[in-house]
């Protein structure tokens, strides 16, 4: 499916999502509609997006912005999935029961920038050790004044 | 990483006569610092659970300090086995970026470079992974061959492993006056070496046995646990971005996508080799037909992306590795993601291993081609 | 049949096993083949190709002259702070105030040899040394100053 | 000519003219027992640079080269090391039986010494039941093992035990069985008689297809029963980091590590002697010359030179292959070396009973 195509049918699933143009389609959606967006994403037959290739976070200081990279091993298309969440308390439902491999992601962005997955099977630690627990290092407000090099 | 309240959690959740035992983080069998905790009833493995963090250096964070020049140097230390891939993923999405035209000949040099990668990444896993099942002479015999292009690296690049060779706009230096006769003598090298390979591990009967049928992971779970690059191949997943999204000249050479339909470790391990053969296809197809030309695109001395978002995917030797850069229009980048290929890898290990035995779990992770720096970073 | 398979089965697997003696066979025999470089005694028949990044020195010519003007743009290039530019003041013979470089620190120890020092220098001044042998026991010895005691910048060079 | 018999007869003609018969014997003991500490020690150096040096060529390697000419004292320099190192006894280890297992590692290696004929006439015991007692006594190894991998307080040392247990109890049937087939043959226990029934020819020519294949089913249980590779799950480093000698250091690591050289050159010795005549040269039918120019290389030379190739082949196996696994391990005895060598011995003793042989 090409990229006009994919956002003819992106906006018919969900009309009130902002679709951006781009190399990928970009789909900014809520907190609130995302959970059903992306498992339409994942089993609308014309669709199809099995595999997701990339997940992260980004901290734009006054939000934190969730970045879903989705790709379909049938058709070869691909997009992108928004979510912006509150800086203060960062929520989100996870997809890890979608796609297997966002509950190691998860736990990834969740000790590297705090945002907690709702539901989530196994939310723990994975990188860091003992005692930095709310602490975020990929955060910009992060300060570590013991492990900081400055050069 | 591993915390002491987990002990005691994992040490509850085990049934009557598991037991819980460390593999790692100093384990000969995980190739650096990845630390597993299995849960065993005999042999048989009833979970295996990986921490991770004994080799983070957040190059993330790091990434975000440094200029746009800069921050490649750091990309080697990921996958240092695919240095020049993790390179070029990095110069090209910052290439992306500026919207600069890679002159041919440099384009070039760095397909090339990335098969010899590639090589050298698969001969060190081939030597790995016969060491894991107890065969210790394949190890030195790969070295041989991995010896040779490393020394072409050192002589062209000037490093052995962390080359810092692709930059943006191109490569740092032309290509060595001795490189093209190197490649063809490393390429006479493999060809008179490569029957070993079969009769020392491929064809042996132990070796046969102990891969086929273990470790089975299905295509959709294989999609699933976003597996790419041959440990997706091995399952029938068409996952190889130089096919699929092709960049660089890759849609203007001949080579084929490597597919093994056993779902098992011995179809990696087959992927894994046959990749080899074609990345020596292609290092032939090129290595007559260098284009003369410039080496380096000519970029301004501080670079400066354009607000925006940028994400570029190339093929490592163990995967698909996505650069995913956020800029904000200054000289840094804002946010930078690596989407290393071992990192969802070794998720699935997990779903893999339950069921088998000790010594075959050693086999998968070998099948997996794992290097910890790469799932840390 | 059956017994015809089962045989054929455990040749099949023999078979196999020997092909894997005989390559080894083969180079237990053939000490030719042996590519071990015994390091420390081929120290004197070592070459180093000429692109080997080991450090970075400043060449001086014979009137210990150097080519560095001070720009700081191996400062700026650097992703570790390697290098510093410590600046004095020189007397041009026209009596005119000029600045140049008093010291070119260099700490090697933390140093990546990534090569950016040497593409960001405008006029040539630094290079990298093939030299790889570069553990000290007192890790001061590692901070280097690049520029000879004396030395000043060659003539034309801007 | 010069001889080993020799030396010992000479010895023993000395010592009755000085001493009572008393005195004599227990000498003679002590001599013995020097001579077997001595020829373990050495046995320990020899094949430890055998392997180092095998290994190297086999793995385009220069391998040891530094200490001595070629290297041939690096494993002297090597014990040096482990004798004064620290000897560690982790903290929740059984003591007690930490600390013996090595001792009796190398006390059934000492034991299996005394029935081997190293020349013509040159044994330490030749008692008539030296096959059974070979096998009896080599079962007991097993349980220095276990010991160390209980004692540990490991798990990785408790695998690696475990393992050797179902290993060595396995596999010792079919090395028992296939050794029977040369005692069905020659009708004797006695190692003497064993090696004297092959004057006119070794068990492995004269006995047709069904005592080749008893010594190949012989050469592979015993590779497993020494747990050298690709049977060496108890240690199976990548596996178990070290298995059942994982907390040990020092001496204690050297005895474990000598027994199993020495196991090795034991289990060699004795499958040189039931399947290759032992010291007996090696004769050919009605070739009276050839026969008689055999006669002229002593006959320890013999005996270590067969012994020495089936440790070559062991070492060989070992670089070569990969470990199997446990499971494949216990399916490779139990359903393939164990009923080839019954069926085996039922047509040996077949054979024995119809003369079909030289």
């Amino acid at each position: 499916m090409t990229n006009e195509e994919l956002k003819i049918k992106l906006t018919e699933l969900l009309p009130e999502a902002i679709l951006e143009d781009g190399e990928w389609i970009t789909a900014n959606t809520t907190p609130a509609a995302f959970l059903p967006f992306m498992h339409q994403l994942r089993n609308d037959p014309s669709l199809l997006m099995d595999y997701l290739f990339c997940l992260t976070c980004i901290d734009f200081k006054t939000h934190l912005t969730m970045v879903y990279h989705l790709s379909s091993t049938s058709f070869r298309h691909n997009m992108v999935v928004k979510v912006k969440l509150d800086a203060a308390k960062p929520e989100v439902e996870t997809v890890s029961h979608i796609w297997r491999t966002a509950e190691f992601h998860e736990r990834e962005v969740y000790e590297l920038f705090g945002v907690n997955f709702l539901h989530h099977p196994d939310l723990r630690l994975l990188i860091l050790p003992d005692g930095w627990e709310g602490k975020n290092p990929l955060r910009k407000d992060f300060e570590d004044p013991i492990n900081m090099i400055k050069l | 990483m591993y915390r002491e309240t987990e002990v005691i959690q994992d040490l509850a959740t085990a049934g009557e006569g598991d037991m819980v035992i460390n593999v790692g983080p100093q384990h000969p069998a995980t190739h650096g610092v990845l630390h597993l905790v299995i849960t065993l009833n005999g042999e048989t493995i009833k979970k295996v659970e990986p921490h991770l963090g004994y080799i983070h250096r957040s190059i993330e964070k790091m990434c975000e300090s440094l200029s746009y020049r800069q921050f490649i140097y750091v990309t080697s230390r990921m996958d240092y086995l695919s240095a020049h891939i993790n390179n070029h993923a990095c110069a090209m999405c910052v290439e992306k970026g500026l919207q600069v035209e890679v002159p041919p000949r440099a384009q070039v040099i760095r397909v090339l470079m990335d098969e010899l990668t590639r090589i050298a990444s698969h001969e060190l896993w081939w030597g790995a992974m016969a060491m894991d099942l107890g065969a210790f002479t394949p190890f030195f015999h790969a070295f041989r061959e991995r010896e040779s292009i490393n020394d072409i690296m050192e002589e062209t690049c000037g490093a052995r492993l962390t080359m810092n060779y692709m930059v943006p706009g191109g490569v740092m230096h032309d290509l060595h006056p001795n490189f093209q006769q190197r490649v063809k003598d490393f390429l006479q090298l493999y060809k008179r070496k490569i029957h070993e390979y079969d009769e020392l591990v491929t064809g042996n009967i132990i070796f046969q046995n102990r891969m086929k049928n273990i470790g089975v992971l299905k295509a959709e779970d294989a999609i699933s646990y976003g597996c790419s690059g041959p440990t997706a191949r091995g399952s029938g997943v068409s996952s190889d971005i130089r096919k699929l999204y092709p960049y660089e000249i890759y849609n203007k050479l001949e080579f084929d996508e490597v597919l093994e339909t056993g779902c098992d470790s011995f179809a990696r391990y087959m992927v894994r080799i046959r990749e080899m053969q074609q990345s020596i296809r292609i290092v032939e197809q090129l290595i007559d037909n260098i284009p003369e030309g410039d080496f380096q695109a000519k970029t301004k001395a501080v670079l400066k992306l354009p607000k925006g978002e940028f994400y570029t995917r190339v093929e490592t030797a163990r995967g698909e590795l996505g650069v995913y850069i956020v800029s904000e229009g200054g000289t840094t980048p804002y946010r930078i993601k690596f989407r290393s290929p071992g990192f969802s890898n070794l998720s699935v290990l997990d779903h893999i291993a339950r069921g088998s035995k000790i010594g075959d779990l050693v086999a998968m992770m070998g099948t997996l081609d794992l290097v910890i720096p790469d799932i840390d970073r | 049949m059956f017994v015809i398979k089962y045989i054929k089965e455990v040749w099949t697997a023999v078979r196999s096993l020997l092909k894997g003696m005989k390559r080894t066979l083969y180079y237990f025999t053939h000490h030719k083949e042996i590519i071990t470089q015994q390091y420390p005694d081929n120290r004197d028949t070592l070459v180093l190709p000429e692109r080997f990044k080991g450090e970075v020195v400043m060449p001086h010519d014979e009137n210990n002259e150097h080519r560095c003007t001070g720009c700081q743009a191996c400062e700026l290039a650097c992703p570790n702070g390697t290098i510093k530019v410590i600046f004095k003041n020189d007397l041009t013979p026209e009596g005119k105030k000029k600045k140049a470089i008093d010291k070119l620190v260099y700490h090697l120890e933390l140093c990546t040899m990534c090569n950016l020092c040497i593409e960001a220098c405008p006029s040539d001044a630094i290079k990298m040394a093939q030299t790889f042998e570069h553990s000290v026991f007192d890790r001061n010895q590692l901070t280097k100053i690049l520029n000879k005691p004396g030395s000043k910048i060659m003539e034309g060079v801007e | 000519m010069w001889s080993f018999s020799g030396i010992a007869n000479n010895i023993h003609t000395w010592l009755g003219e000085h001493f009572n018969a008393t005195w004599t014997m227990i000498i003679e003991m002590v001599i013995a027992g020097v001579a077997v500490i001595g020829l373990f020690a050495l046995l320990g150096l020899v094949l430890v640079i055998m392997e180092r040096k095998v290994s190297a060529w086999m793995q385009i390697r220069l391998g040891p080269n530094r200490v001595g000419p070629k290297g041939i004292f690096q494993s002297l320099a090597d014990t040096l090391k482990l004798l004064v190192k620290e000897g560690m006894t982790p903290d929740g280890a059984d003591k007690l039986l930490f600390n013996v297992a090595p001792f009796i590692a190398m006390i059934v290696a000492m034991l299996l010494l005394a029935p081997i004929a190293f020349a013509s006439n040159f044994q330490l015991w030749d008692l008539n039941i030296g096959v059974l007692y070979v096998s009896a006594v080599s079962s007991i190894m097993v349980i220095s093992i276990l010991m160390a991998g209980w004692a540990s307080n490991n798990k990785y040392s408790l695998m690696g035990a475990m393992r050797s247990g179902a290993q060595i109890v396995s596999y010792e049937l079919s090395a028992g069985l296939s050794v029977l087939a040369v005692v069905v043959m020659c009708g004797s226990l006695q190692m003497s008689e064993i090696i004297e029934s092959q004057r006119n020819g070794w068990w492995i020519f004269k006995g047709h297809i069904p005592m080749l294949i008893a010594f190949i089913t012989f050469i592979i249980a015993v590779t497993a029963e020494t747990n050298r590779a690709p049977f060496d799950l108890a240690e199976a480093e990548s596996e178990l980091t070290a298995g059942f000698h994982t907390e040990y250091s020092g001496m204690k690591f050297a005895l474990f590590f000598l027994a199993e050289y020495v196991n090795v050159f034991i289990v060699c010795a004795i499958g040189a002697t039931l399947f290759l005549g032992g010291w007996m040269p090696l004769h050919i039918g009605n070739w009276e010359g050839f026969n008689h120019a055999m006669d002229y290389i002593p006959s320890s030379l013999w005996f270590f030179g067969k012994t020495f190739f089936l440790i070559f082949v062991i070492m060989w196996f070992r670089w070569t292959f990969p470990r199997l696994r446990i499971d494949q391990l216990l399916n490779l005895e139990w359903k393939y070396l164990l009923p080839i060598s019954m069926i085996n011995l039922l047509v040996v003793t077949a054979m024995a009973i119809l003369g079909w042989h030289f």
